[in-house]
């Protein structure tokens, strides 16, 4: 078994360290060997977009990076984006519009639609289309997630 | 008196018959009756004094608990059709 | 998954020791979204995969309207339509970007590794060949250069040698009156692999009536994406005509081999490169006569 | 009758319970339990679809460091003993039992043979490959019509065709046959003025849930086994697993945890007895997790189908026959939907003469479970495809003709019951009515579709207990696994009856342990049957609460009375209090109030849908875009609307993935090849539009209010809805499914 490598990044604003194999996913290593279990696995292949998180600003397949390549780096993740007091306005966007169900896809849905409103506020329902192709959400017919988003962004 | 629609698959038992009239006031009665008259219909409809798995009854268009304990009204009709699977797991 | 070593290199040299020495199963790691799958799935047998991104020469993305573009081999997508002048002059690497996976692999995925992947299917490869670009390659004898419709062999195979990498892409600078467009078919509108992909460049007179000269290229109808060479020469000197877009589509489409797949079949495939040929360059086409 | 009158909470759209745990990621899932000392368990698959299996030699597996433990069969009871003490179920026991982990034949590709436990899911994965399975290979059956033909290669030696209690002679695939049949059917036929009969192929479908399946097991010293998982039925699934380990369901606890999307899908048990048998043989705690892959080819979809549907109307309009036959694809096992499917197939429609034929058929594929409104979306295909061309040929709106034969109280269904109230005709008025039925359509390539459907909904067990807090809220316990938004939709109808807030009801769904037996989140149940369960278990508290009033006020019971939150006292002495200041005055009048509800109602109450479809067909390569999507549908009562809403929208776009793209292909030695996302093509939001969904309420008889399941009919319409649409647009009747661009070019004769 290859060595474990130590790994330092930056963790929703906080330095953490970790231990992981080459082979695991910053997804397993999120779940796993930080119980940050807010990203989900679906696929495992990028098809679902349920393990959504952002590295260095971009928006990610967690189940896509290797979490040695977090050395150094920045990763956002569900967790980090309420405050102690006060829910995310996407959050709170997906909470009015009823825009879950079972809520699986959901922080990947909220991940992808903050890295969307931090790059275009106003993104019209096309561009919101567009941009959260990538996730997958079988119960809601996605109608009241793009309501969410607009909402969220219409908000700011 | 209760009527049974006779399930089409069962009308061999029946001469054809569609639906007969039986005495009764409980399923049970109601399929004994049957039995009397026309035999072989409770192993078809039954097992171990329970109804078949797989098999739903009704009882005036509404589906019942599937016992055999469940009353029937004087003028009720009476279906056995096949459960439904309806996001519901294989019978016990 | 299977176990493997993981190094992330800063140089050249040093990667280019590293994938001399580790030989066969060694791999380049860059933007990871089609080797770390076909690790997981055990497609491909990785002992070491050697992140290059933190090595310079793979990261450049500079244009100039004189030289053309360089275009790193590790550069994600989503800085490719980041940025303006290179959505003006190359639209139909524009068009590859934007629908190459979803978002969240835009991140990640890059031009580059979607040519080392070799897939017949890649949406990337296309506007590379039809933009004319080259690959820079460095290997243990040094830097070569090759026609990028030269660098894919068979599906997941390159021309690279052993201990050779792609460095970066370069695309010459777009001739005026010219323009490029790339379109794939999928059933849905995101996140497919093509069922065919075409792409065409052209470059019309200063009327914008008579073709100089086009290319045309495909994906997902043989073994590699094709340079479709006749199909392109039949071009040159035509006006702009449905008759002569509809000859370049039937040569197009004698030269396809396609299979059939859960993707799609052969039919569907052979008729949709002429669908998409006739798309892509009355697309390429229009965009010289939309611009100012 | 009851009326649509005003409700104070019923009606209203809160902030559903468990929603800021869903939003922050905090609320946890089957795959995000955690333990110490945790193991990894892996299952081996077949690669096989037929296959006998000659050896299995785990050896090597066992061998590798990390690996703590490997099962087989051999590990599960024999199922073979239990022949004789449960006579024709135990034949379903062996199934069970086999479709876990095979023991003598493998019956489709990625049937489970073995499973490992390691200290690391990458070693468990490794070790599967060290597990070696000889093979004999057999020809696999891949198709309902081939798997009928007298001669096909036989899956199971002794499965013999029952019809109603009787059993063929003869083995075959064939594992049953109904039929329904009313009136005469050649006279109906003889008196139609216009006859279509049409034959139809539906693919195989998943529900594509977008969590894999998971399960942790535990065995305690004293034998108690602890299965925490994602499931929709936490029952359930403690009564399959007793049944396949043979072990008393008192010592089985299951806990259920937050669920990622079922439809269906996760009822039937795959991997739990398997962490349950690695546990035992570990001692540890064991996580098994599916795979992507593993969904698509390990887990039940729904089946592929043949269906010939003939029906007959005259010139005016009026349907005066119909016939199906149903050839339903069981897959490994038997158990297909073609009973409801045969049940639902012309349920819009008042027809006197009907014949109705269906065949539950083994065939090499994985063994279907539910999903959403089984075998009801097959079979409206068929039956709405041809109404949609009778119409045509009379010249009638497909909406004027559902409306002229539409069902309605008091019609026979052709299965034989007479329908109770129904709101069939409404959902066709708003649709006739609505604006996207009335805007122009008229663009070229542009087409515009409709359909209708029915599913039963159902009733089944639920339990409901409420614990009255001091402060004035409840707390209210459930079994009913919440899927998509039910603790909403059951507190609000407590809270109604006790008329208090949504907000001061704290629901939990809890495990087997800790509430009555509650019957599976399914079947458009849950709002229904739990709800009624709350309901009652609140009728309850407040029955008790009036007794501590009139404790409190020294007058007698009957002359207490609760209305609007407060509860008074009549004749005579006039005294008044609210039930938030009686909470808190429980203690002095006799100690904590516990109200319990416990039902199995039998008036579920049938729901109906109708839908109307704009797309857009392109010519040249045979892509069919959605361009405006409104779907009506009966709700009964809807008590949250804006989760209605959203089972309506789910259900519809579901529908539409199956009528465009969704399906298992397979190549000839029954390989799916498209076992991922990537290729399984569901629907992703730029495939869409805003899906219109427009409630209609016809308030259900057997419900105290109104309430109809909504889950399920949704997905029942838009497979014709848009193949009549298609046929709008460009003038070709489509009759396969998926409707996919290559099978629209080949339709049109381009390929």
């Amino acid at each position: 078994m290859a060595r474990r490598s130590h790994v330092q990044t930056t963790l929703n604003g906080e330095t953490v360290e970790f231990l992981c194999e080459p082979r695991q996913s910053l997804l397993e290593v999120l779940r796993d060997e930080l119980h940050l279990t807010g990203a989900k696995e679906g696929c495992n292949n990028g098809n679902c977009g349920a393990c959504s998180v952002i590295l260095d600003g971009r928006l990610v397949n967690s189940c896509l990076v290797l979490g040695v390549e977090t050395e150094g780096k920045s990763v956002e993740t569900i967790e980090g984006l309420a405050e102690p007091d006060k829910l995310h306005p996407i959050q709170d966007a997906f909470l009015e519009n009823a825009a879950l169900q079972c809520g699986i896809c959901t922080p990947g849905f909220i991940m992808s639609a903050k890295a969307l409103l931090d790059q275009n506020p106003n993104p019209t329902e096309h561009e919101v289309r567009y941009w959260l192709a990538g996730n997958l959400c079988r119960c809601t017919g996605y109608d009241k997630i793009v309501r969410a988003v607009l909402d969220a962004a219409a908000a700011k | 008196m209760p009527i049974v629609a006779i399930p089409s698959l069962l009308r061999n038992l029946t001469n054809g018959k569609e639906s007969i009239t039986v005495p009764g006031t409980t399923i049970r009665e109601v399929i004994d009756n049957l039995e009397t008259r026309y035999p072989g219909m409770k192993a078809r409809l039954c097992e171990d004094d329970r109804i078949k798995p797989g098999l739903a009854v009704y009882v005036n268009g509404l589906l019942t608990r599937g016992s055999i304990l469940e009353s029937v009204d004087a003028d009720a009709e009476i279906h056995f059709l096949p459960a439904i699977g309806g996001g519901i797991a294989a019978p016990k | 998954m299977r176990d493997f070593s993981y190094i992330a290199a800063t140089t050249i040299p040093e990667a280019v020791a590293l994938l001399d020495e580790k030989g066969e199963n060694a791999r380049i790691l860059a933007g990871g979204t089609d080797l770390i799958v076909q690790v997981r799935e055990a497609r491909r047998d990785v002992d070491w995969m050697i992140d290059i991104k933190s090595i310079p020469e793979v990261n450049v993305l500079d244009y100039n309207a004189d030289t053309g573009l360089v275009l790193g081999a590790a550069v994600e997508c989503y800085k490719i339509y980041a940025d303006d002048a290179i959505c003006d002059a190359y639209p139909g690497l524009i068009d590859a970007t934007t629908i190459i996976g979803g978002t969240a692999i835009q991140g990640r995925a890059g031009v580059g590794g979607n040519l080392c992947n070799a897939s017949p299917a890649a949406d990337g490869i296309p506007p590379l060949i039809v933009l004319n670009a080259t690959c820079v390659i460095a290997g243990p004898n040094g830097e070569r250069e090759l026609r990028v419709e030269q660098f894919c062999t068979a599906p997941g195979q390159t021309a690279l040698e052993k201990g050779e990498m792609l460095v970066s892409m370069k695309i010459p600078a777009p001739a005026s009156n010219s323009s490029s467009y790339y379109l794939r078919f999928i059933p849905r509108n995101e996140m497919d692999i093509a069922v065919v992909g075409a792409g065409a460049s052209v470059t019309l007179d200063d009327a914008k009536q008579t073709i100089v000269s086009a290319r045309i290229a495909l994906a997902a109808v043989a073994p590699t994406p094709l340079f479709a060479e006749e199909a392109s020469a039949l071009l040159a000197g035509r006006e702009v005509s449905d008759e002569a877009i509809d000859a370049a589509a039937q040569a197009a489409q004698a030269i396809a081999r396609p299979i059939s797949d859960m993707r799609g079949t052969a039919e569907q495939r052979t008729h949709l490169v002429g669908v998409l040929t006739r798309r892509a360059l009355n697309g390429a086409i229009q965009r010289v006569r939309d611009a100012a | 009758m009851l009326e649509n009158k005003d409700y104070k909470v019923i009606g209203t759209r809160p902030i559903r319970h468990d929603g800021v745990d869903k939003v922050t990621g905090r609320a946890l899932y089957g795959a995000d339990f955690q333990a110490a000392g945790l193991l990894h368990g892996r299952v081996l698959r077949s690669p096989h679809a037929h296959a006998r299996i000659t050896s299995i030699d785990t050896s090597r597996a066992e061998a590798l460091p990390g690996v703590k433990g490997v099962v087989t069969a051999k590990d599960l009871p024999d199922a073979g003993d239990k022949v004789a003490d449960l006579g024709e179920g135990a034949v379903n026991l062996k199934h069970l039992c086999d479709n876990i982990l095979a023991s003598d034949k493998v019956l489709y590709k990625g049937h489970a043979v073995a499973a490992v436990a390691a200290t690391n899911p990458h070693i468990a994965e490794e070790a599967c490959t060290l597990i070696d399975v000889e093979y004999e290979v057999l020809p696999p059956v891949l198709e309902v019509r081939q798997a009928m033909e007298p001669d096909a290669p036989l899956l199971h030696e002794h499965l013999k065709t029952t019809s109603l209690g009787e059993t063929a002679d003869e083995p075959s695939n064939v594992a049953s046959h109904i039929q329904h049949k009313l009136g005469d059917p050649e006279k109906g036929f003889a008196e139609a003025d216009v006859i279509i009969e049409r034959e139809f192929v539906t693919g195989t479908v998943h529900q594509g849930y977008i969590e894999p399946h998971n399960a942790t097991a535990h065995y305690n010293q004293d034998g108690q086994l602890t299965i925490w998982c994602s499931t929709q039925g936490a029952f359930t699934v403690r009564e399959q697993v007793a049944e396949i380990l043979q072990y008393p369901i008192s010592k089985i606890k299951v806990v259920p945890m937050e669920i990622g999307g079922g439809f269906g899908g996760k009822i039937s048990v795959y991997i739990k007895p398997v962490a349950a048998l690695l546990a035992k043989k570990t001692g540890k705690p064991v996580k098994v997790l599916m795979n992507r892959a593993d969904v698509f080819e390990g887990t039940g979809p729904t089946p592929a189908s043949f269906i010939r549907v003939k029906m007959g109307a005259t010139n005016d309009g009026k349907i005066t026959a119909a016939e199906a036959y149903l050839a339903f694809e069981a897959g490994a096992y038997p158990g297909s939907p073609v009973g409801p499917g045969a049940m639902c197939i012309f349920a819009p429609y008042n027809i006197e003469n009907v014949i109705i034929d269906g065949y539950d058929v083994v065939v090499n594929k994985p063994k279907t479970a539910p999903y959403r409104a089984p075998g009801a979306p097959n079979a409206a295909f068929g039956s709405e495809t041809v109404v949609d061309e009778i119409a045509e040929k009379l010249g009638i709106d497909p909406l004027e003709i559902r409306l002229l034969n539409a069902a309605k109280e008091g019609d026979r269904r052709a299965d034989g019951p007479v329908h109770p109230r129904i709101g069939c005709i409404e959902t066709v008025e708003a649709a006739k009515a609505h604006p996207h039925y009335t805007a122009p359509n008229g663009k070229k390539h542009h087409g515009r579709g409709v359909a209708s459907g029915y599913w039963f909904n159902i009733g089944l067990e639920s339990s409901v207990t409420i614990n009255v807090n001091s402060d004035g809220t409840i707390n209210l316990i459930e079994g009913s696994t919440d899927i998509g938004g039910t603790r909403a939709s059951i507190a609000m109808q407590a809270a109604e009856v006790l008329g208090i807030s949504a907000e001061s009801v704290n629901p939990s769904v809890v495990d087997t342990e800790s509430v009555g037996y509650t019957a599976v989140t399914g079947g458009s149940r849950t709002t229904y049957a739990t709800g009624y369960a709350a309901y009652e278990a609140a009728q309850d508290v407040k029955r008790q609460m009036i007794v501590r009033a009139a404790k409190l006020w020294e007058v007698d019971e009957a002359n207490v009375q609760f209305a609007d939150g407060e509860f008074s006292s009549i004749n005579g002495k006039e005294e008044q209090i609210s039930f938030r200041d009686l909470c808190a005055r429980l203690g002095e009048t006799g100690g904590p109030i516990v109200g319990s509800g416990t039902v199995n109602p039998g008036g579920a109450g049938g729901a109906y849908a109708t839908h109307v479809v704009d797309v857009a067909v392109d010519e040249e390569t045979g892509k069919v875009d959605i361009l405006r999507y409104t779907a009506v549908q009966d709700a009964g009562k809807a008590i949250h609307p804006s989760y209605v809403e959203g089972q309506i929208q789910g259900g519809a776009v579901q529908g539409i993935g199956w009528a465009l793209n969704e399906e298992y292909i397979y190549n000839a030695e029954g390989e799916m090849t498209n076992a991922s996302f990537l290729d399984y093509r569901m629907p992703t939001c730029l495939d869409l539009p805003m899906i219109d969904a427009v409630i209609v309420e016809v308030p259900n008889p057997g419900h105290p209010y109104g309430v109809r399941g909504v889950g399920e009919v949704p997905i029942v319409p838009p497979m014709a809805a848009i193949a009549n649409a298609i046929y709008d647009a460009i003038g070709v009747r489509m009759t396969e499914l998926p409707m996919s661009p290559d099978r629209l070019l080949k339709a049109m004769g381009k390929i």
